[in-house]
């Protein structure tokens, strides 16, 4: 699967563009398949759906390129697929299993792959983000033109580490990008009981960078937005933030029945589906919707079920690797107690 | 009638906050939802979102509120979603309220509770996992419980909520819906930092509590069952201030201890029990102080692993085999 | 001493501005003899010099009442005469001696005095904010109708806790209000490396209410603006944020030499002393502020050395009292090492 | 030549930062100030603004920006300007740094230093003479160091600064300018998770560490001049991890343990050690395992409180003379 930077070079824009049909649908059949593994108990622990924010992730990663340094929420499945980690390891680390990212150490999302430029986060929400910022001094103290992108929950914007990490960006002009996907609730908690303000992007401007918001469910909006402020990002002109409204079709996590929303509420914003809406586009664009979507379909069910064959035909871990990973320099005599 | 250990916790938070219209609750989805294990069901239906308050993520700004309604005579009881969150709220809870008394000389008093939600077993991995309580059990002017039944769950929340102190309730999510218990009718409370005896030995002494407890109670039965000893188990219940008077006393009696927790190994509360028996009960020893507790590592998320790290019966029982041997 | 609400009520409004310029002077004398203690050796320990932030403490504390929540930063030592404290007591605080706030257990401004209202903070910078908005919250549950006053420095701002406080205060429209006193410098770090923006007041609106600025070493700009703010906070209209422009003529502590700043911005601040300017504004006001001044200088001298006297001749504690106060509620058995 | 503790701190910072170009310096007033404490002195003249970075006050941004340039392949020197005030950063710490190579599955490293100016006895009161060493000791995938003398300073500092994994390295402010050392020209590491024999003997093992192992070198010499007891005295150096092949030799050679360190008694390191002790060396054991730390409260601020509290050479004296006479 070819990376975006890669598409973008070599690609004619509507080859890019179907690239971009093409992860979006990646993205929400894998997501989906997720979501019924959980159900058949193959995917034990949270699973949270992202479900319904496929274009933002898509938008904004197809803007990067290889270098760059990226920070996912625990939603932005579609992050790991889209900078072309392999969805076999991406479904393994789901299952727990020995070929997953962390090994089966950690669950769902709280994985990397820095190979692919992605750091893996802690479960605590927004305490990304000042590592995203570490990331950024790093490109600015060796002069290197790459960015960090920290993606984060309207809900993580509460948190006491994002100020902190916006604030520094600001003061030291890092080549940083804040991409708050704004969903409406953390977990039950809607906007209103979350923050005073409309917008978390009109944050920005108090720790001196300008702040962006688009429709996160309209990909050509997310794309036309995130290409024009990481190439200032990247420029030098500092960080910048983007706010994308969207929704998530799901609960918080698959146990959530999500009892704090009313219908009409998830109906209106499915109606704003981000596939759907692209494909509207390609028909305009003269493509030939039905037949590019078959074809995706059957190539997407096939690398899906793929995954999930070399995930669930992958080993667990051995008992005994939980001792390993904890040291980079080995330590004498070890530590206390390491059973066996 | 029989309520699990989760609905105790909730009825106490009822039965509070009707005795004392100063109780409120602060915390994240604590009011519509009732809470991410509902432990605060029916709290808002009940008394109102003046009492019961969502806060955004921001566990620093639930802590310190929470100070500053309790040094002006609220007793707000803290959530935080998961214990393992805790850390995000540290400076509030080790700076901030443990020191709060002593810095006013005297004259200032912070009765606050803070719930978390600890403890592994139940595929949480890293970071849903934790059993954070030893990093609070050395901070003076903090007290810290953690009950393994239905009845000390409700009686000890009722005592921290009455405190007039700041205690942090850990309160083991693998227990929740495991266990039942008939509580009595009305009103009853546990006192803090008093242990209890679950069961009566002469060989050997265990010592443990929350997570492991019932755990630690099997493993007694099974060696009697199985190799004829007589086990002394010991609850904390309190961990800090620990009942150094009970730990003293069954292992003066038994001659030999072995210390269980959930927590790691390294830095567990069982290294400073172990200290206090080492210095206090020597003459005592019939055998090493023992400790069993997770291994030395971070909360692994794949069911191998975890079952690796984590005590167990099995390993209790191992260990209460080789300790009596001795 | 009258507290500035009675002085307010059966005063008349010249009686009140002379208060004001005695508490001014008050503050003043006790700073410098607080310094020179310390250069004597009677005041060990961190002493950090408001000389020169005067006007702010005053302007704002003379229009609070009893019942208000306040909580200072490590340099208002103002507030403490202001509200009322026994200059005894509070210098007895500073030397560490049993008659002090916090009976020798906690060193210079780190002590509360809840009869007066003030709360006594931590070392710990901003972790005092959401503690104010706390109190704050009790106030709303209990529809009473006082105020929570934060004070806190411009350098404090970039803390996370400061962050989590204002949002949340602003969700709840709380009837708190936050005061930057914004001296330019956090220790030897320049504004310009603390923040990428001009006023930290403009940081109000991202958390949903306003933020004013004024001119720190002005009383009656303080006044003016402390008198219109606070009633709308009091009046139930949610959060505030009042910035101070000011300067502190010592270097942050008494051991720095302030070798990062240059001669000239000291004295360009020196020429902004609130007191002659305050006293200029009495003389036009037909007052005989030569007369006044004298008498008040002879007044102050009189209760700074009485309290002096006081601290000195009050006792140390009893080595062993380092164990008590450590709860409200006492422990069976104690702890383990107690000591005696 | 002689150095002082903090010079020698500092020079390890100047040799490192020459040596590698991936080292550099993150904390408040580090740059032009020099730090509060001036270790940081003459960095930013000899390196520039580019690697000698003054932040505002945001402790958790500062370690969780050096786990970013960390894992990116920096090697960031951060420091908390008062080692008190780790606990605004401690989220970072114990949950980002530390689980960063586990949750990475063994593919990531991050080796960031975190400097942590801490101890008593200078008048310091409750903020500013804090020991939080034992809230880090018990989470796997952090080192901890704390030296106790000019060489070890330099040695340690070096060693943590080319260590591929965090460090948490506790200087004590009292020693800054209270010790010198001769130190040998040219570079000298000394390795983690190594313990030191300051001194021989047969009769009782002192183990200590940091602002108290020189209280205890004095305290020895004082009951060997007076007592003719002669007493061995074990420097740790490093407390994650604890050289335990170290700690059970000296205990079985002389049968005798007496644990001291500056940081409170209860849920100070002491008690893992001890702990260790009963466990491994059971046999060997001639008397009770004994420790010598800071009463159980906060660092007060008045000299007879604070001296009241704090260990101190009389009081270890004792110790050894109660535990000898045992
Ligand atoms: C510091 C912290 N507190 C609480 C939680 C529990 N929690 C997990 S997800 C979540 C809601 C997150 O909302 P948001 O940031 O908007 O992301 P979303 O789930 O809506 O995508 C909460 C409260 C957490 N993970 N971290
Ligand atoms: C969390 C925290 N970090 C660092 C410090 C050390 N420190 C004490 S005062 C100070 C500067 C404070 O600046 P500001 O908030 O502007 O107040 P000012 O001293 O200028 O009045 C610093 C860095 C602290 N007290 N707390
Ligand atoms: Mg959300
Ligand atoms: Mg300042």
């Amino acid at each position: 699967m070819p990376e975006a930077t890669s598409a973008r070079s070599d690609g004619t824009r509507i080859e890019f563009e179907l690239q971009l049909y093409y992860w979006m649908k990646l993205v929400r059949a894998f997501e989906e398949r997720v979501s019924r593994l959980h159900r058949q108990n193959k995917i034990v622990g949270g699973v949270y759906s992202g479900a319904g924010q496929e274009a933002l992730v898509t938008g904004v990663c197809a803007t990067l390129r290889e270098g760059d340094f990226i920070s996912p929420l625990h939603r932005d499945l579609g992050v790991f697929l889209v900078r072309g980690v392999d969805p076999g390891r991406l479904m393994a680390q789901l299952m727990g299993k020995e070929t997953g990212l962390s090994r089966g150490k950690d669950s769902f999302l709280h994985a990397g792959d820095l190979e692919h430029g992605i750091f893996g986060a802690t479960s605590m929400l927004g305490s990304t983000l000042p590592v995203a910022v570490g990331a950024a001094l790093k490109f600015q103290i060796k002069k290197e033109d790459n960015v960090a992108v920290a993606f984060f929950g309207e809900g993580a914007s509460s948190r006491g580490d994002v100020h902190e990490a916006m604030n520094f960006a600001g003061v030291r002009k890092l080549p940083v990008l804040f991409v708050c996907e704004n969903n409406r609730y953390a977990y039950s908690t809607p906007l209103e009981k979350q923050m005073a303000i409309e917008d978390v992007a009109d944050r920005a401007p108090a720790y001196g960078f300008k702040g962006y918001v688009c429709s996160g469910n309209d990909l050509l909006a997310v794309l036309e937005v995130a290409e024009r402020v990481v190439a200032r990002v990247r420029g030098g002109e500092g960080p910048a933030l983007i706010e994308c409204k969207t929704y998530r079709y799901h609960g918080h996590s698959e146990h959530d029945a999500a009892l704090y929303r009313d219908k009409d509420e998830l109906i209106q914003w499915e109606s704003r589906d981000p596939i759907p809406r692209f494909e509207f586009y390609l028909e305009k664009k003269g493509q030939d919707v039905r037949r590019i979507r078959e074809e995706i379909d059957e190539r997407v069910r096939k690398i899906v079920q793929d995954s999930v064959d070399y995930a669930e035909q992958s080993p667990l871990p051995a008992p005994d690797e939980a001792m390993d990973d904890l040291y980079a320099t080995p330590i004498p005599n070890g530590t206390g107690n390491r059973g066996g | 009638m029989e309520l699990t250990y989760l609905k105790s916790i909730n009825q106490a938070l009822h039965e509070e906050m009707r005795r004392d219209e100063n109780v409120f609750i602060l915390g994240e989805d604590v009011a519509e939802l009732g809470g991410a294990f509902k432990a605060t069901e029916g709290l808002l239906e009940a008394f109102g979102e003046a009492r019961v308050i969502d806060t955004p993520i921001s566990e620093a700004l639930i802590v310190g509120a929470g100070v500053g309604a309790a040094v002006l005579g609220m007793r707000p009881v803290l959530e935080m979603q998961f214990g393992d969150f805790i850390a995000c709220a540290f400076d509030q809870i080790v700076n901030m309220a443990a020191t709060l008394r002593y810095r006013h000389g005297g004259k200032a008093a912070c009765p606050l509770v803070i719930r978390a939600p600890s403890g592994a077993g139940i595929h949480g991995a890293i970071f849903h996992s934790q059993n954070p309580e030893a990093w609070f059990t050395r901070v003076p002017g903090l007290k810290v419980v953690a009950p393994a039944t239905a009845y000390d769950a409700k009686g000890l929340l009722k005592s921290a909520i009455r405190d007039d102190d700041p205690v942090i309730y850990f309160e083991h999510k693998r227990l929740y819906r495991s266990i039942k218990e008939d509580l009595p009718e009305g009103d009853f409370t546990v006192p803090i930092g008093v242990a209890e005896l679950r069961r009566a030995g002469d060989d050997l002494s265990l010592i443990t509590y929350g997570g492991t407890m019932h755990q630690s109670l099997d493993a007694a039965r099974i060696v009697e069952k199985e190799d004829g000893l007589s086990v002394e188990v010991l609850d904390l219940r309190t961990l800090l201030p620990l009942d150094r008077e009970a730990i003293m006393a069954t292992v003066r009696k038994t001659g030999k201890a072995l210390i269980v927790h959930e927590d790691r190994l390294t830095g567990g509360i069982g290294g400073e029990i172990a200290a206090i028996i080492g210095d206090n009960c020597f003459e005592y020893l019939d055998g090493p102080v023992r400790r069993v507790g997770m291994l030395d590592t971070h909360n692994a998320f794949s069911a191998p692993m975890e079952e690796y790290i984590l005590p167990n019966t099995n390993k209790i029982v191992d260990a209460i085999r080789s300790l009596a041997a001795y």
